[in-house]
């Protein structure tokens, strides 16, 4: 009985080909279809501006400032990042997509994509965040190595998540309650990197940003060889 | 390619069950380079998901379906790549234009030109260049076809290629259609007499 | 099968009742008397034979015992849940 | 079998727990409750390697040859949530006797929340999952993922926070410095809670077992 060995296309080069194929095809689409670009946009920059609006410019400490920066990133991951899987079962694309190219490659170009997305996010969200706490990092290299170890973190562990949630339904809450337990680590060593990098005293703790960026690099590989037990129909 | 290989798809006492009701049990058939195989039976018979199941997309609860070329089986990846597929469950991208649809499903330039060339002839080619949202569901099974064809697939899946088309659309279709069969091997499941018409054998399903 | 949980159960919350009036004691006949002689109130301290432990506060031993207890509750609504099932299931089969 | 070996090893672990072990220097009696606390922490943690090591195979095995493996996976998912809950609560309520406060948040406090957490996101998603054909799959996938991402917490949680946050009165390593005796009693009452959860997972497995032919007598 011949294994029914999965869509996978041939030789690796064409691998890389197919990744770019799909994230350009990802970007056109995500591009086009701005309304969920515009929506956790929109839901980080409220959510920044709530903060410092309810603080009413009381400054806290940078343990607190962190604690609140990080909230408001993991809470616009939570309702920015599943939206790429979702929107291929919502739309029905998903069976195009297991014909047309390789599982690995749909997941890797989803998640540069969510890594991408997830940076440009951080990228506009950090600098209105720390103008609006009235706060400057004592360490800004530390700070922004910080922000970004731990965006690369929460971005790659979630596109896994939200390829199941897709395949669940899509509810937006299922991906924060299945998410919220593996990230939680991920939360506490950038809040406490990230604190550390705020206050003047204090070092920079190399060794939690390398387990950031580990934390990413194993999230990957599991997920790469999970994903064919959760995107490929039964 | 001077001589053509007899590639065969043969599927094995294939059966399936959903839950706990068996939809089919132990089919039996083979079908050869050039000859095509009607799928009919009424609504819920299982024809679509016997064909999910031939295109590998979906597994069976028992049995096997076999690619052979010349009595080798084929490797999944090649076999991967020489399976068109239609269906109602399967949608291009609304955003994406006709066009850029079948870049994304094209391999490699020459498919891209082929299947651009199959729209013109099927008439969609005033608006190849327009986002898929704006196609009629005519215009989306046309567009449809041309990406199952694309990859200039030798094994062809087709779940009611014709539905919701217009006569003269389903006639070109059907045109293209007879045109391409005698070299490749053809599975069609539909409910429409003429279509089934068009293979050389039947196998009714639900009885 | 119940009874089985059933006896498992007895038996562990009779030693609990028991084992802290007398703890260190060596021989389980002497305890086991000090049970039976108190009948209102049976962890009052009057009973405390033992010599090391006597500036030990008894409520911490109560404590240590309400811990254990609630751990045993809770495996023995679970054990209850489980031979439910089992016992609805043989009555279908 | 199991069951008479259980009672046998529970009895003797609570009567060598109260009557024979000395009690720790600085705790006096409430470190007895290790012997019970410890173990039942053990078998939650258990459960889940169980649990996760159970789909594995699930995934492994396309071709069906073990029956009802994801079944007993969630069965055994469950029972490790039943401990974890108990874990918690007798926890917090020695947390209130040795260290005044129900809740401080130390290093294994926060081990076994998150563990409660992904217990809860897998029950969640199993059931969100309802209708779905690759339901097994899908919830065998994330139990993977998640047991393949906890072993990081554990190293990571007791470094956390250690420059900002007052370190506990006792020391955070899981086990106190313990003499032979109480090691001993404490392996026991390993053993006997680990053989109580399999005692436990046979039930489970009966259960699934005695409903799959109910379900299959029905369809006949």
């Amino acid at each position: 009985m011949t294994k029914m060995k999965l869509r996978s296309a041939a030789g690796s080069c064409s691998l890389v080909h197919d990744i770019f194929r799909n994230l350009k095809k990802d970007c056109v689409v995500e591009f086009r279809s701005r309304v969920s670009f515009a929506i956790s946009m929109a839901f980080a920059g409220i959510s920044t501006i709530a903060v410092s609006l309810v603080s009413g410019g009381v400054p806290f400490s940078s343990l607190v400032q962190a604690i609140l920066l990080w909230l408001i990133l993991f809470f616009s991951a939570m309702n920015g990042l599943a939206h790429i899987f979702t929107r291929e079962e919502e739309e029905g694309t998903s069976l195009f997509l297991l014909l047309n190219s390789n599982l690995d490659a749909v997941f890797l170009g989803k998640l540069i994509f969510n890594i991408v997305f997830f940076f440009v996010l951080q990228v506009l969200i950090t600098p209105l965040y720390l103008f609006f706490i009235q706060a400057v990092p004592a360490r800004p290299g530390h700070f922004i190595a910080a922000v970004i170890s731990g965006g690369v973190a929460i971005s790659s562990s979630t596109t896994f998540l939200g390829a199941m949630v897709a395949k669940a339904g899509g509810r937006g809450s299922l991906f924060t309650i299945i998410s919220f337990p593996v990230l939680l680590p991920v939360l506490w060593i950038s809040i406490a990197e990230t604190a550390g990098s705020l206050q003047s005293g204090g070092s920079t703790a190399v060794g939690n940003l390398v387990f950031l960026l580990a934390f990413s690099g194993l999230v990957v590989a599991i997920s790469l060889i999970l994903f064919r037990a959760v995107w490929n129909s039964q | 390619m001077a001589v053509i290989p007899v590639k065969e798809i043969e599927a094995k006492s294939l059966s399936k069950k959903f839950g706990r009701t068996w939809i089919f049990r132990d089919l039996n058939f083979s079908v050869k380079t050039g000859s095509s195989l009607a799928v009919v039976g009424p609504n819920g018979s299982g024809k679509s998901t016997l064909l999910q199941i031939l295109a590998g997309i979906q597994r069976p609860s028992l049995g096997a379906v076999l690619f052979t070329a010349d009595g080798l089986t084929i490797p999944d990846h090649e076999k991967n790549e020489s399976i068109g597929f239609i269906s109602p469950l399967f949608l291009p991208y609304r955003e994406l234009s006709g066009r850029e649809n079948l870049e994304f499903a094209a391999r490699d330039k020459a498919g891209l030109a082929r299947s651009c060339e199959l729209l013109d002839m099927l008439g969609l080619d005033r608006h190849k260049d327009k986002q898929v949202k704006s196609y009629s569901t005519g215009m989306i099974q046309r567009l449809k076809y041309c990406i199952a064809l694309c990859g200039d697939p030798f094994f062809l899946f087709l779940d009611e290629p014709g539905s919701n088309l217009d006569d003269d659309g389903r006639e070109a279709m059907y045109r293209h259609l007879v045109s391409i069969k005698n070299e490749r091997v053809l599975v069609i499941a539909t409910n429409d007499q003429n279509e089934a018409a068009l293979c050389s054998r039947e196998l009714l399903l639900g009885s | 099968m119940n009874k089985v949980i059933a006896s498992v159960i007895l038996s562990a919350l009779f030693f609990f009742f028991a084992s802290p009036c007398s703890v260190n004691l060596s021989k389980s006949t002497v305890y086991l008397s000090a049970v039976y002689a108190q009948q209102e109130i049976p962890f009052d301290n009057s009973n405390k034979t033992t010599v090391q432990d006597d500036q030990e506060d008894q409520s911490v031993l109560y404590s240590v015992m309400a811990v254990i207890v609630v751990l045993w509750l809770g495996i023995f609504t679970y054990m209850v849940k489980l031979d439910r099932q089992v016992k609805k299931l043989k009555r279908k089969l | 079998m199991i069951k008479h070996i259980v009672n046998v090893l529970m009895l003797l672990t609570i009567a060598l727990a109260f009557l024979w072990v000395p009690s720790a220097d600085i705790l006096g009696h409430s470190s007895r409750i290790i012997y019970f606390h410890v173990p039942v922490a053990w078998v939650s943690v258990l459960a889940f390697i169980v649990s996760g090591v159970l789909s594995i195979i699930y995934l492994k095995d396309r071709d069906g040859k073990y029956r009802l493996l994801e079944e007993r996976a969630h069965a055994s998912a469950s029972i490790g949530l039943a401990f974890t809950i108990l874990t918690i609560i007798s926890g917090s309520i020695w947390a209130k006797i040795s260290w005044g406060s129900f809740w401080n948040w130390d290093p294994r406090e926060r081990t076994i929340v998150v563990l409660f957490l992904i217990y809860i996101a897998y029950f969640v998603l199993r059931s969100a999952l309802a209708d779905n054909p690759d339901r097994r799959k899908i919830s065998s996938a994330y139990m993977i993922f998640t047991m393949v991402v906890m072993p990081l917490f554990i190293f990571v949680i007791p470094r956390m926070y250690d420059t900002l946050h007052p370190d506990t009165i006792i020391n955070t390593q899981r086990k106190i410095k313990m003499a032979l005796e109480m090691r001993m009693v404490l392996l026991l009452g390993v053993v006997s809670f680990t053989l109580l959860y399999v005692y436990l997972y046979k039930i489970s497995t009966k259960i699934l077992f005695m409903k799959k032919t109910i379900e299959e007598r029905s369809d006949e």
